[in-house]
């Protein structure tokens, strides 16, 4: 008995400081944040309770809309990502000579300061002066200039594969740390049997990343629902609110409204999704791991 | 110690001017001291308002004259009454921009209006005289049409960008054609005046820049810097940049719509506002009084590159102008010029009016449909 | 049909000769095992042959084709890894079925084939589980099914049976045994457990940093080891060895000393043996109680009581070595008392100087018949 | 040099394949730098030019020179980021790796809830809670110290980084623990002796992506929680090149590329250890 | 001083009972084994004893002192792992040094004592070394150094050789038991290995399914074993069970009829014998050729030539179960081959319906005098 308690009291020794350190910093916020969104919290001085006046006003037409755009967004944003960091990781994988630095060289878009990333972007989506547009002039393929960002559709994908760029170096990184723990006599087995490279592929790298495709999905999944930045220095949300995602509302709505209250119901909405979210994938993986072994 | 006066000063340094008249306004106070804090543009407003809100005010902040009702209302900041000499100082309509219920709320220290530039060698290229800039709506679209069609270069440089200028750029054509937004506390969007403003925008889009909402106004700036857009509206920044350029320009009053009574622009101030609960209010209203007045306040918007209107008439920008013809049309247009409507929540009012131009700009909505969605939105934030 | 021919077959490692001109015959059917202590570079050879390494010199044929250059797939070869390579997303079924599916046969034929497999390898109740769900022993039957339902020439085994524990490595010795009867295919299997290779192999390479110390049946190296290293690896315990001084050389063999006893062992002997000093041979399950034809008398420190026999491991005085017997299993011997032991001659072994042994008289036929030909077992 | 393995041996059209795989991808992560370093290149004047041109006139490096004097502080917020960032990375390893420990090693009620718990820390996005956390930081009086940037930063990057070496060290046998328990180590004994050493390919890997995400991020806290310049970080700096009108692109983006080069620097050496060390631990179930 | 009590001591996991009520003595200085098959409990039990994991009911006494609330180093106990759980980033010498700095010893008598059993474990040469340097038997002693500097009282070993490569196990095996003579600790050992079992315990406890089935003296276990379990799991290759039935029941012992041929085994009979199935145990190494009081024809399936004997496996017709023989080395039979085996009666064990064993008529004290006392050996 003695044993045990002392090992449970040690464990909580242990985590102690950084669970007092969340709280205080991020538990406190978010608390006061989850109170805010029962408020008509303002510039105003003084604050009323209001119940759940802010989360009537949130369900409207728009909103909805809002919603299904962020989901849509974050999901095309996220499968690109994997779909792009697992064709990644490949390649880096592949034992060609100066792989290791492709590898460095996948890093910047993580290094960078993420508004300057976003500014280059931007830059390549100039239509007048921008390199994508350029250049697509000069081999001839468009006839004049086109604004990526000033048309809903091409303005939503940009800000996608912007999001994408962003967080492909990490994915990647990732990818390729599980496609090397995968034992190496799987292959050379299957070799063995005939199977040639892209089946190797298809049937073995493929399966084998499964659980690690899951969890990072949902790590990206998280930052992806939440990406702000990107949106807000492209396109501030427009043209015609074609870009405007849940996170980009609440900024809009709580910061640039000044409408805290408001704004804090959105932001407990989008825990809640997330939640959803994570609630889902434990189920998965749990399932997952329950079939498999090792 | 010393009492201190924070400011909040927006832009990348402290300018040469202001740093001299602090440190001589320093000297005649003893005993108190002015911190100025400079922060980037883009969050320096956001960021005296989240001090603000947070219950840690700065004394004063440099923040858009738009702002000014909403702080107010929010009991944030103290009025700061002019005397009629005051006023009187100023060019007309200034003062409107930060009067709220008969009270002024903030001290302008940059003013900015816009004008039209052209550039003459794709007018020539047209087909168009080169001297003559458009007078009206009208020709401003048959120009634009004819620059485009004939030398497939756009004629009209229209910043539609999700973008706090897009709403500047828009109440421009308002003021052009004696329109209004509000009118003490009623919506009044919903005119003919605003409604031909909205259709001129769509009737000047097919022979606009390509991807309209995709650029503001620096940008399109930037394209007509590179001959590759016939008309713009700009600010006098642009004529100080044009001159390093191998474009053949011309400035001129903007062109006015069918109603206009007269010349117009919309007048952009920026004030110093000055925030309760600081305990330096008074000291503070002082100093920026000071900061402004005539000699300080024309040594600083008389510099030229920065593409500030000057805030007062004076015998120095009578000179000024003299040597430098361009500014002619931007002070011309004070005269007819309105203010930025206030609002409770100036965001809100920003937003719809971007998104009424970004619908009529793509196409997505007409633009009597698109008025009338906007005055209904706009209930919510008068 | 599944015969394989290495000649001269080198590997390097950088500069590091991993094996050494290696020169072998396997016949179509044999049941070869290579053994040899840890990094002898068994795997190595293995894996060359199967195609997953390269040679740095010398061929590799498979019925009369130079296979050099072609894919383990093409070589007409199966491989069951040490560790299995069972691919643990895969049901047993689509584990075995692997290879078939590769090659994109028709399903009803595919399954036809699996089933057989399952049923020679007592998997049919296991067709649907995963991987992680077996046990040891079931693990390594997938294996070997996924390299039956290919149908190879020769199988290649690595070391199939070491991660398994003593019980089921019995029982898997025996089942591969029978495998081997019931396919005739070549197999070649890699182990370094002595054992393993005694009880299965028609015919044993024994491997030595990288060449080969012999290659023989498994009686012919248990009964007449080439060398002295042969001779300590083959067979358990180890042979003890005792060092002697050659006295003199006759028809009957060659007469030795050890600490003033003389024995002649019947060896064949070469010239300029006498004086020098040569390495005695005994098996610890040819030494006996108070008889024999050289007599010690040796204290045993550690006795192992097996039940069957006793194992008892005494250390010689002079001689730091463990001196080591294989007695009945009820021998009346105690820790610490002395004991006589006795080697009768024909028992012995005897090396040269080199390490390498005086061919021993004993007709290997003497034994069984059959035992030289492996074909006619 | 050693030739790859006969399995990884290409025939000449893979390679092909492969290294057009890899210029593809490529291409899509650097292009944006490529537009970026252009752009410093070119002198301000000529950077709005059409059409469009891949190598610039009259390109110079210039504005490599010139950024210093535009914001005379640079220097100072690339020291400031890269201190802020050490001592995050500093604070997030003290604080994350006893917990990631707890939670690989010991289950207890509640262990898989607060697990998650932290997890949700980063559903929140710190930009909604700018204003309690201002609050936050005022009853502290922390505001306009380097401490303003950084503990918010810390509690931001304490989730991921738990569930990076949590993972890693569950891959210690728990036996290193058990035997150090047996011979009477006491569990702190036991962490700082056996673990830690052990857990050091995943501490790095822990400590690199702390300290990038400390580095170039964390913007919206320097901003209202600090009002000094002195103590300013990188991001903060940059944005001092958006002039009262004009952005400064050229020495924007210059400084931009001068700004990560630390960290650059900082991956480039350690980069060996970024996919061991993930290989070893991270998200492999 | 190393007494070792177990009183009753029962093990949950959930509701799945592992260990059922366990009761032992252990002597001071004795050397006992736990066997059994995979998931018996064998390693719960030690973890228990060591104190890694709690008793759900009963209680653990060593030296008198009840110490189910104390951790292992309050016990006395130190334990050895089966993964050796050597730190791999420190010497061989911090790693033996460890529990001693935990103690915060000082430095000079730190480095005697690892010195010390340094030198008892042949390690003198490798202390600077890290463990992943060392070949696996050297690692284990690594790891026993680490437990002997402690001078415990009672060693806890956890499978500590099924890492290791035959040759290596059986080395290991003797350096372990001339340890324990050095040392005259209390030692507890696991394993699943029977072989290991034999060679080194004073007594084995065989462990099935979460109760002891047997506890005793190796031979007593190979000779008398009480039940099928322990009749099957003592001894390699496994005993041979032949359903027979009861004829009679006299003096001499009990007549069983195997297919019509009678035999009288020399068992002490209980009551209602007669008429019932019964199972008679033979084990391979008392399979005689052509003699026996028991002759069956068989017909070899297998033959493993291990050189120093030769095992054989049959099919008896009807039964599905092999019969095995372990025969000389020198045997001439060949598969496939009819031959004629036998068994002695006095050889033979017989099992009730229940499995338990009839007691043998046979006396331990015939084979040696010391056995049933470990003490005096
Ligand atoms: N890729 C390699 N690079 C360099 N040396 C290698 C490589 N692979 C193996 N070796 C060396 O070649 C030798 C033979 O290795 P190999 O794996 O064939 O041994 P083995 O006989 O199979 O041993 P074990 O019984 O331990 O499996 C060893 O000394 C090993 O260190
Ligand atoms: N933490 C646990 N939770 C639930 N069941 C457990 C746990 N640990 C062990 N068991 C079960 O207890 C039984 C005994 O396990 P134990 O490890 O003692 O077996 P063992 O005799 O040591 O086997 P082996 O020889 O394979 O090591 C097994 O059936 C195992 O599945
Ligand atoms: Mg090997
Ligand atoms: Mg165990």
């Amino acid at each position: 008995m003695s044993v045990q308690r002392s090992t449970i009291i040690f464990a909580w020794i242990l985590l102690l400081p950084a669970v007092l350190y969340v709280t205080v910093i991020v538990a406190y916020p978010l608390v006061d944040t989850f109170i805010l969104s029962f408020t008509d919290a303002s510039l105003k001085k003084t604050t009323k309770w209001v119940g759940w006046a802010n989360y009537d006003k949130i369900f409207n037409e728009t909103f909805a809309e809002v919603i299904f755009r962020t989901f849509i967004w974050t999901f095309f944003s996220v499968s690109i990502k994997m779909i792009i960091g697992v064709f990644g990781a490949t390649m880096l994988n592949a034992a060609v000579p100066g792989r290791a630095l492709f590898r460095l060289l996948t890093m910047p878009p993580w290094i960078v300061p993420m508004a300057i990333g976003i500014f280059m972007w931007g830059w390549m989506y100039n239509g007048q002066f921008g390199m994508i547009s350029g250049v697509l002039q000069n081999w001839g393929l468009i006839d004049g200039p086109i604004a990526f960002l000033a048309r809903g559709e091409t303005a939503f994908w940009a800000t996608i594969v912007t999001d994408v760029w962003i967080g492909v170096p990490l994915v990647t990184l990732y990818m390729l740390a599980a496609m090397q723990a995968i034992p190496q006599d799987l292959y050379e087995a299957a070799w063995t049997d005939g199977a040639g490279r892209f089946y190797r592929f298809r049937r073995i790298t493929l399966p084998l990343l499964v659980p690690s495709l899951i969890t990072m999905s949902m790590l990206s999944l998280i930052a992806t629902f939440n990406s702000f930045d990107i949106i807000w220095i492209l396109t501030q949300g427009g043209p015609n609110g074609e870009t405007t995602t849940m996170i980009i509302d609440t900024y809009r709505t709580a910061i640039g409204s000044k409408k805290y209250g408001e704004g804090a119901a959105r932001a407990v909405l989008i825990c809640i999704f997330l939640s959803i979210f994570c609630f889902a994938y434990f189920r998965v993986t749990s399932r997952l791991s329950s079939g498999e072994q090792k | 110690a010393d009492q201190e006066i924070s400011w909040i000063y927006c832009g990348d340094t402290m300018d040469a001017v202001h740093a001299k008249y602090i440190k001589q306004w320093e000297e005649k106070n003893p005993g108190w001291k002015v911190t100025p804090e400079v922060v980037g543009w883009a969050q320096c407003q956001d960021k005296a308002t989240t001090l603000a809100a947070a219950g840690t005010p700065v004394a004063m902040a440099y923040v858009g004259s738009r702002t000014l009702k909403e702080f107010a209302q929010n009991d944030l900041i103290v009025p700061v009454p002019m005397t009629d000499e005051e006023k009187k100082s100023y060019y007309p309509n200034i003062v409107d921009t930060v009067t709220f219920d008969d009270n002024q709320w903030g001290v302008p220290i940059a003013f900015s209006t816009k004008a039209l530039y052209w550039n003459k060698d794709l007018f020539k290229q047209a087909g168009l005289d080169p001297e003559k800039p458009p007078k009206t709506w009208a020709e401003e679209i048959e120009f634009a049409k004819a620059i485009k069609e004939k030398t497939g270069i756009a004629g009209y440089g229209l910043p539609a960008k999700t973008f706090d200028n897009t709403m500047h750029q828009f109440m421009h054509w308002v003021y052009t054609n004696n329109g209004k937004v509000i009118d003490g506390d009623k919506i009044v969007i919903d005119s003919p005046e605003v409604l031909a403003a909205l259709q001129a925008y769509k009737d000047i889009t097919p022979y606009s820049v390509e991807g309209a909402t995709a650029y503001e106004q620096n940008e399109v700036r930037a394209i007509f810097l590179d001959g590759k857009v016939g008309m713009i509206q700009g600010g006098s920044g642009a004529a100080v940049r044009l001159k390093d350029t191998k474009v053949n320009w011309g400035v001129a009053p903007l062109p006015l719509g069918p109603s206009a009574k007269g010349e117009g622009t919309l007048l952009i101030t920026d004030s110093l506002a000055i925030f309760k609960g600081s305990g330096v209010e008074e000291k503070a209203t002082e100093f920026a009084k000071f900061i402004t007045s005539p000699g300080p306040q024309g040594e600083y918007e008389l510099q030229g590159a920065a593409g500030l209107t000057p805030l007062r008439p004076s015998p120095m920008v009578d000179e000024f102008v003299k040597k430098d013809p361009y500014w002619q049309p931007f002070i011309d247009g004070i005269a007819f010029g309105g203010p930025e409507p206030l609002f409770t929540d100036y965001k809100g009012f920003q937003n719809v009016i971007i998104a009424m131009v970004q619908s009529v700009v793509t196409g997505k909505a007409e633009p009597a449909d698109a008025l009338k969605k906007a005055a209904a939105d706009l209930e919510e934030y008068k | 049909m599944g015969q394989l021919n290495l000649n001269t077959v080198q590997k390097f490692y950088g500069t590091f000769e991993v094996l050494k001109g290696i020169q072998l015959e396997v016949r179509n059917g044999e049941f070869v095992v290579f053994v040899g202590p840890s990094g002898c570079g068994k795997s190595t050879l293995l894996r060359m042959i199967a195609g997953l390494d390269e040679t740095s010199s010398g061929d590799i044929v498979i019925d009369g084709k130079r296979v050099n250059d072609l894919p383990p797939v093409k070589r007409g070869i199966a491989m069951v890894f040490q560790s299995y390579a069972l691919y643990p997303h895969m049901s047993v079924f689509e584990n075995i079925a692997f290879p078939l599916r590769v090659e994109n046969m028709p399903e009803e034929k595919l399954k036809a084939k699996v089933e057989h497999a399952a049923r020679i390898l007592h998997l049919d109740q296991r067709l649907q589980q995963k991987p992680g769900m077996l046990s040891g022993g079931q693990r390594q039957r997938v294996a070997i099914g996924r390299a039956i339902v290919r149908e190879p020439k020769i199988f290649l085994f690595d070391e199939p049976l070491s991660n398994l524990d003593a019980a089921l490595r019995a029982d898997m010795r025996i089942e591969l045994a029978k495998l081997h009867r019931q396919l005739r295919a070549t197999m070649i299997y890699v182990t370094h457990d002595q054992v393993e290779a005694m009880t299965m192999a028609d015919r044993i390479v024994v491997l030595n940093a990288g060449e080969i110390a012999q290659t023989g049946a498994p009686l012919e190296l248990y009964h007449k080891p080439a060398n002295i290293f042969v001779a300590g690896f083959i067979g358990n315990p180890k042979m003890n060895f005792l060092p002697v001084t050659c006295k003199g050389v006759s028809d009957a063999g060659v007469e030795v000393d050890y600490k003033g006893k003389t024995v002649v062992v019947p060896v064949r002997p070469h010239d300029g043996l006498v004086g020098r000093t040569l390495t005695l041979g005994v098996r610890p399950e040819h030494i006996l109680l108070g008889a024999g034809d050289l007599l010690l008398t040796v204290t045993p420190t550690v006795i192992e009581r097996l039940g069957a026999h006793t194992v008892a491991y005494a250390a010689i005085s002079g001689e730091g070595e463990n001196y080591c017997a294989m007695l009945p299993g009820t021998v009346a011997i105690r820790p610490e008392e002395q004991v006589l032991t006795g080697i009768r001659a024909a028992d012995c072994h005897l090396f040269d100087e080199a390490g390498i042994a005086l061919e021993r008289r004993v007709e290997l036929t003497d034994i069984d018949m059959g035992l030289l030909d492996p074909a006619g077992a | 040099m050693s030739q790859p393995a006969l399995i990884n041996r290409y025939r000449w059209y893979e390679l092909v394949a492969i290294y057009a795989g890899i210029f593809v991808f490529l291409a899509f992560i650097l292009a944006p730098f490529v537009e970026g370093f252009l752009v410093s290149l070119k002198p301000l004047g000529l950077l709005f030019s059409s059409p469009y041109k891949f190598w610039p006139e009259n390109g110079s490096f210039a504005a490599y020179r010139t950024m210093w004097d535009s914001v005379p502080g640079f220097a100072r917020y690339i020291f400031n980021s890269f201190f802020i960032s050490t001592i995050v990375t500093a604070i997030v390893l003290i604080l994350v790796i006893p917990a990631a420990y707890a939670f690989a090693r010991f289950k207890f009620r509640g262990s898989g809830a607060l697990l998650g718990a932290f997890l949700a820390v980063n559903m929140f996005s710190g930009a909604v809670l700018l204003i309690p956390l201002f609050r936050l930081m005022r009853s502290f009086g922390v505001l306009n110290t380097y401490l303003a940037m950084i503990m918010p930063g810390v509690a931001f990057l304490i989730p991921s980084a738990i569930w990076l070496l949590r993972t890693y060290m569950m891959r210690i046998p728990r036996e290193l623990d058990e035997a150090a328990f047996v011979d009477g180590a006491s569990h702190f004994y036991t962490l700082r002796r056996v673990i830690l050493p052990i857990a050091m390919p995943g501490i790095t890997v822990v400590a690199i992506t702390t300290f990038i995400g400390a580095y170039a991020q964390q913007f919206i806290y320097a901003l209202t929680f600090n009002s000094k310049s002195e103590y300013m970080p990188l991001p903060v700096g940059l944005f001092a090149y958006f002039g009262r009108q004009e952005v400064i692109w050229n020495e924007l983006m210059a400084a931009s590329f001068v700004g990560i080069a630390p960290a650059v620097v900082v991956i480039f050496l350690l980069q060996r250890y970024l996919v061991s060390g993930l290989t070893a631990g991270a998200v492999k179930q």
